[in-house]
């Protein structure tokens, strides 16, 4: 019921541009955020309580488990020693800079590999359908190469079809995901689908 | 001792050593930051304690780090600082003469609710806390579909399929029109659910997967340039801030 | 909830959906501009200052306009535009009009504290004053008193209105004739055919099942369907007494997933096997989150992965790892530019829409698989207008053209 | 298992060093060999836009990155205040990302710098250019700014009120810029578009990372005049612009990597074909 009404005043508020109801909808919004840090204290409950069973089994890589609590005490107690106030302070930056930073910047840059890797094994002339990905795939990856006039032919066929059966397919692939969305929304107000919940 | 003990013996020892002469020669931060980095890349081998200790690491201090963020960012000026400005005085001047704001209450009734399921007992009135999240930002979802993508990208079809150029009539840009048309129908055709893909609808499904495969292909060769961009910025951490070796 | 309380409610909802738009009418009329007093000055002052309410806003804007003789436009430079609260009383500068231009948009503040701000419902006096090329200015032409006022009712959006109703309408309509034992065909999605066999597949090897619901929030429509589909996977691997793991990203979502498997398993009849620790919470920093992730897949070596929901850049991270242990993996995203990753790396990918529709497959009940029709229908709606909009176009009838324009 | 077999199920481990050891040559070796950009229409279209504004002209840039993304955006932020201070095109920044501010201070004074030693012209804050600064909830944002940048920004990024700044006297709103250019990293493009674009109606070009270049392919031509992706992008920019910079020396990098890449495809398709025809020939 909550959620019918609350959805409802979303959809409603679309269509009323007043003020007061500007207004009502930034509440909303901020009130989500904090319920949402209410809920990060669930989580780290959770990872706490994970990891601590693991070391108290003597499971497998329990060590790792005492590193992974090590680093959530001492982040914390950095982030939050009271007088400190802010996040300004020096430890907690160069935590974040120095090991937060880096290891997710590795992270990502792994895509690099797994990318090629990927391209590698898949792009195979399989089928029709597997035939035209790797072409597709293959024409925009050699617009990059410098061949002279091939290339300005290359940059043609590759802005074609970025322009043309891409935007159409997206725009289809839209169009669906909108009324898919729809449609959840409705089934969602109407209490049809309440797998949410933790029930269905 | 076997050998692959014996192995993993000398590489540590290495680690250690190589860590220990990069912490004198270039400071502790970078050495932190760049071992981390070599032993997240030792992933690609295979997996390793190097790894593990810092998938680990990572783990611990980011939940911590977003926790910390939530409470300074969200908590102190939002909540605390909405339902009791001068509580927040010490730590942020500035929103000390605010008044207070008494519908902040209901954040954080919602929010200790939450909190509730780790009480077994009282644990199914946190179910109120999660609709009223879902609830409200299911019908933001709706709204954005709604106001963005969806209407603009089907007003933005029904377009004129003829092109006139500078020098009139525009044969190529035509056909890019009437295939865009053609694409776009197509692909709605492969979405359908309800309808066997037989007969004349069956060759626009194809078509229409076609297309997509087409669409597929192109993002995935577009994406590779971001991905080496990244590795290279990585790269000159370890070569040119870490081993000083790029000016 | 009974049928016909569900019913009930969507009346209600309709009609509180509608209700905004009936005292629309008055408050519309409330905003017509009012007759000005005009006041005729020696030539170069500008005549017939008008003040008009934008429509369809929370007010707090004006559109202004005047008349000015055609014979002198040419030595007129700008004209200056001031607001104030009576026609006697002080004006303050709000800007100029270049020449030639005889209309301003008044755009005030919405925050009362804010000096500029513009009261709704509030008489206000506007004055106007044309400059010529030498800079002489003229006499001030007054007009006023005129009012803002915010609408209650956005009549741009009245199209889309129509569509959403009429889509409540079908969903209603398909999922009645479902209830009533009405066979609805659903095309066979490879994806979900696979999942069946892929549980089993990991039950023969001893192997766990890995379920990953993305980086969305618990609200993100993937995530929502993600939900179902968890919800029937877990019911599945419960009856089959493999292991199921579900690292998550966002403690909301956590939550909801274990109240799912929770469920799942009680249904299947085997609550006892169920722990908070197969749901469990890693980290909401993506890339820490896919660390962590990676990490299970290599040391725990589930047979089945499952990448359902809302995924950004970790799509490939994942789904690559995944295919270098050998699982089978079932992977379905609303996120376009992760779809071609799962595409390439994946066993079978849910493409945008079907990830929603999977739910109604899997559950074969008749409410979901009748919103499905629904949608289809929409979709075919769409089609007709999409192509009628562009034939009009290409023909030229651009009054059907603008219909359907208007239309959608 | 013959060669053909060895081809297609070579260890990705190999494609991994072999990656890595191209990529890392490359950029070592990046001063020894130049890479021939070809330019796009859609990169073009920014630059002659620019190209043919008058001197004193208002352009409003948006830097929606954080310095996650500042590898890939950067350099294109660069190419175009380079060609706004050579053009004298005065530049209005904002950003709408949290850990932006800094980062566009910066970019902001480095361009100075060179506009100093290599056009010789002498940037003055205020007066050829102003950072308003960062708000939160960028949709809610953009909205404001169609009806007053004061509404949101009072104050520039330095506490001076916007009136006090000479650049910014008589703009309002979109209306009095030429062009709103945003270069970013995530959903606030999508917000320039739907609560910028259609809106207020103003011309809009964006500067996004390479991921998100193909969803923003379909605006073109209609919510966009101009798109400028990753490296690539700035690179043709950096080319038009005739000061090649940072995405410029990335390149010879970029086109190895491809280069790799593609190769190992073309060995695995023949591996692959070859295999089949032998299994075909044995079966």
């Amino acid at each position: 019921m909550i959620v019918f009404l609350v959805s409802l005043f979303m959809v409603v508020q679309y269509y009323v541009p007043l003020d007061s109801w500007a207004w009502m909808y930034q509440y909303l919004i901020d009130w989500t955020i904090i319920i949402g840090v209410f809920a990060l204290l669930l989580g780290i409950w959770s990872l706490w309580r994970v990891n601590f069973n693991k070391i108290k089994q003597r499971a497998e890589n329990w060590e790792y488990a005492v590193i992974t609590l090590a680093g959530l005490l001492i982040m914390m107690i950095v982030g939050f020693v009271p007088g400190w106030g802010n996040l300004n302070n020096y430890v907690y930056e160069h935590f974040f800079y120095y090991i937060l930073v880096p290891i997710q910047a590795t992270m990502f840059s792994l895509l690099a590999f797994f990318i090629s890797s990927a391209a590698f094994r898949a792009f195979r002339a399989r089928s029709l359908l597997a035939t035209l990905l790797l072409f597709a795939g293959l024409v925009i990856m050699i617009r990059f190469v410098p061949m002279g006039q091939v290339s300005s032919y290359i940059s043609d066929l590759s802005g074609w079809i970025l322009r043309v059966p891409n935007l159409a397919a997206k725009r289809a692939i839209i169009i669906g995901i909108g009324l898919g969305a729809i449609a959840t929304a409705f089934k969602i107000m109407f209490g049809i689908e309440r797998a949410y919940l933790g029930r269905d | 001792m076997n050998g692959k003990q014996a192995a993993s013996y000398v590489v540590l020892a290495i680690v250690i050593v190589a860590f220990a002469v990069s912490i004198v020669l270039k400071g502790l931060l970078v050495t932190v930051g760049a071992f981390l980095t070599l032993f997240i890349f030792s992933f690609l081998y295979k997996d390793n304690p190097y790894y593990k200790f810092a998938e680990h690491l990572f783990v611990g201090v980011s939940a911590a780090y977003w926790m910390c963020m939530g409470f300074w960012g969200t908590m102190v000026p939002n909540l605390f600082g909405k339902l009791y400005p001068p509580m927040v005085g010490p730590v942020m001047p500035a929103l000390k003469d605010n008044a207070a704001e008494p519908f902040m209450l209901i954040p954080l009734i919602l929010g200790i609710l939450l909190l509730l399921r780790l009480s077994s007992s009282v644990g199914w009135i946190s179910r109120w806390a999660l609709a009223f999240i879902v609830g409200t930002t299911a019908g933001l979802n709706l709204i954005r579909y709604l106001r963005s993508d969806f209407i603009q990208q089907i007003n933005n079809t029904t377009f004129s399929l003829y092109a006139t150029g500078a020098t009139g009539f525009n044969l190529g840009e035509t056909l890019s029109n009437i295939a865009i048309f053609v694409s776009v129908m197509t692909g709605l055709i492969y979405f359908f659910f309800s309808k066997e893909h037989k007969g004349a609808f069956g060759v626009g499904a194809r078509t229409g997967i076609i297309v997509l495969m087409v669409t597929f292909g192109a993002s995935f060769g577009y994406t590779v340039m971001a991905r080496i961009s990244l590795l290279v910025g990585r790269m000159q951490f370890l070569f040119g801030d870490w081993l000083g070796m790029m000016q | 909830m009974e049928t016909k309380w569900r019913l009930a409610a969507i009346v209600i909802a309709l009609v509180m959906i509608l209700a905004p738009a009936l005292p629309a009418q008055d408050e519309g009329e409330m905003a017509d501009s009012m007759p000005a007093e005009i006041q005729m000055e020696p030539p170069p002052a500008p005549e017939l200052v008008l003040g008009e309410d934008v429509p369809n806003d929370g007010g707090h804007k004006l559109k202004l306009t005047w008349g000015y003789p055609a014979e002198w436009s040419d030595s007129v430079a700008r004209f200056l535009i001031f607001r104030g609260d009576a026609p006697d009383g002080e004006f303050k500068s709000l800007g100029e009009a270049a020449r030639g231009v005889t209309t301003y948009l008044d755009i005030g503040s919405k925050i009362k504290d804010n000096s500029d701000y513009m009261a709704n419902d509030h008489d206000f006096y506007y004055k106007v004053i044309a400059v010529a090329n030498n800079g002489t200015e003229s006499e001030p032409a007054i007009g006023g008193p005129f009012q803002t006022s915010g609408q209650w009712f956005h009549w741009g959006k009245v199209p889309v209105l129509v569509g959403v109703v009429l889509f409540g309408f079908f969903t209603v309509l398909f999922i009645n004739a479902a209830r009533k034992g009405k066979e609805l065909f659903v095309r066979p999605l490879a994806g979900i055919e696979a999942v069946d066999e892929a549980i089993g597949r990991a039950t023969e090897m001893g192997k766990p099942i890995l379920y990953v619901l993305g980086i969305g929030t618990a609200a993100d429509i993937a995530t929502i369907a993600s939900f179902t589909i968890l919800g029937r996977v877990a019911k599945k691997v419960a009856e089959y007494q493999t292991d199921l793991i579900v690292p998550c990203y966002e403690p909301i979502v956590m939550s909801v997933a274990q109240d799912v498997v929770k469920s799942a398993y009680m249904e299947a009849g085997r609550p006892d096997q169920y722990s908070d620790d197969q749901v469990f919470f890693v980290t909401n920093a993506q890339f820490a989150y896919v660390a962590g992730v990676n990490g299970i897949m290599v040391r725990d070596l589930p047979a089945t992965n499952f990448y359902l929901g809302y995924f950004a850049a970790e799509s490939l991270i994942l789904a690559e790892t995944g295919n270098s242990i050998g699982a089978i993996q079932i992977a379905g995203t609303d996120q376009i530019t992760q779809i071609p990753f799962f595409v390439v790396a994946c066993d079978y990918t849910l493409i945008g829409e079907e990830l929603y529709a999977a739910s109604a497959y899997l559950g074969r009940d008749p409410l979901l698989l009748g919103s499905l029709k629904a949608e289809d229908w929409g979709k075919g709606i769409l089609m007709v207008l999409m192509a009628v909009g562009v034939l009009a176009t290409a023909f030229g009838w651009n009054a059907i053209r603008e219909l359907v324009r208007v239309i959608l | 298992m013959n060669i053909f077999d060895k081809m297609v199920a070579l260890d990705r481990r190999w494609v991994f060093l072999f990656l890595f050891v191209v990529v890392a040559l490359a950029y070592f070796l990046r001063n020894h060999f130049t890479v021939d950009i070809v330019t796009t229409r859609e990169v073009r279209s920014i630059y002659n836009f620019v190209e043919n504004l008058e001197p004193g002209d208002k352009l409003l840039i948006s830097f929606d990155y954080d310095p996650s993304s500042l590898a890939e955006l950067h350099p294109m932020s660069r190419a175009i205040i380079t060609q706004c201070y050579k053009r004298k095109v005065k530049v209005i920044g904002v950003t709408l990302s949290q850990y932006g501010a800094g980062m566009v201070e910066e970019i902001f004074r480095e361009i100075g710098d060179v506009a100093e030693q290599e056009y010789g012209r002498e940037i003055v804050y205020g007066e050829d250019y102003c950072f308003i600064g960062y708000r939160p909830y960028p949709a809610f944002v953009i909205l404001g700014m169609g009806e007053n940048f004061r509404v949101f920004f009072p104050r520039d990024y330095y506490d001076t009120p916007l009136d006090d700044l000479p650049i910014m006297k008589g703009v309002k709103n979109y209306d009095d810029v030429k062009a709103v250019l945003a270069i970013t990293s995530g959903t606030t493009a999508d917000f320039w578009v739907i609560y910028g674009n259609a809106r207020y109606n103003m011309p809009l070009a964006l500067g996004v990372t390479g991921v998100m270049a193909t969803d923003y392919y379909p605006y073109l031509g209609n919510a966009l005049f101009g798109l400028i992706g990753g490296w690539k992008g700035a690179a043709e920019y950096e080319k038009l612009v005739g000061r090649p910079d940072k995405a410029t020396a990335g390149m010879p990098a970029q086109v190895a990597a491809h280069l790799t890449i593609v190769l190992f495809i073309v060995i695995g398709n023949i591996g692959y074909l070859l295999s089949r025809k032998t299994k075909k020939k044995l079966g």
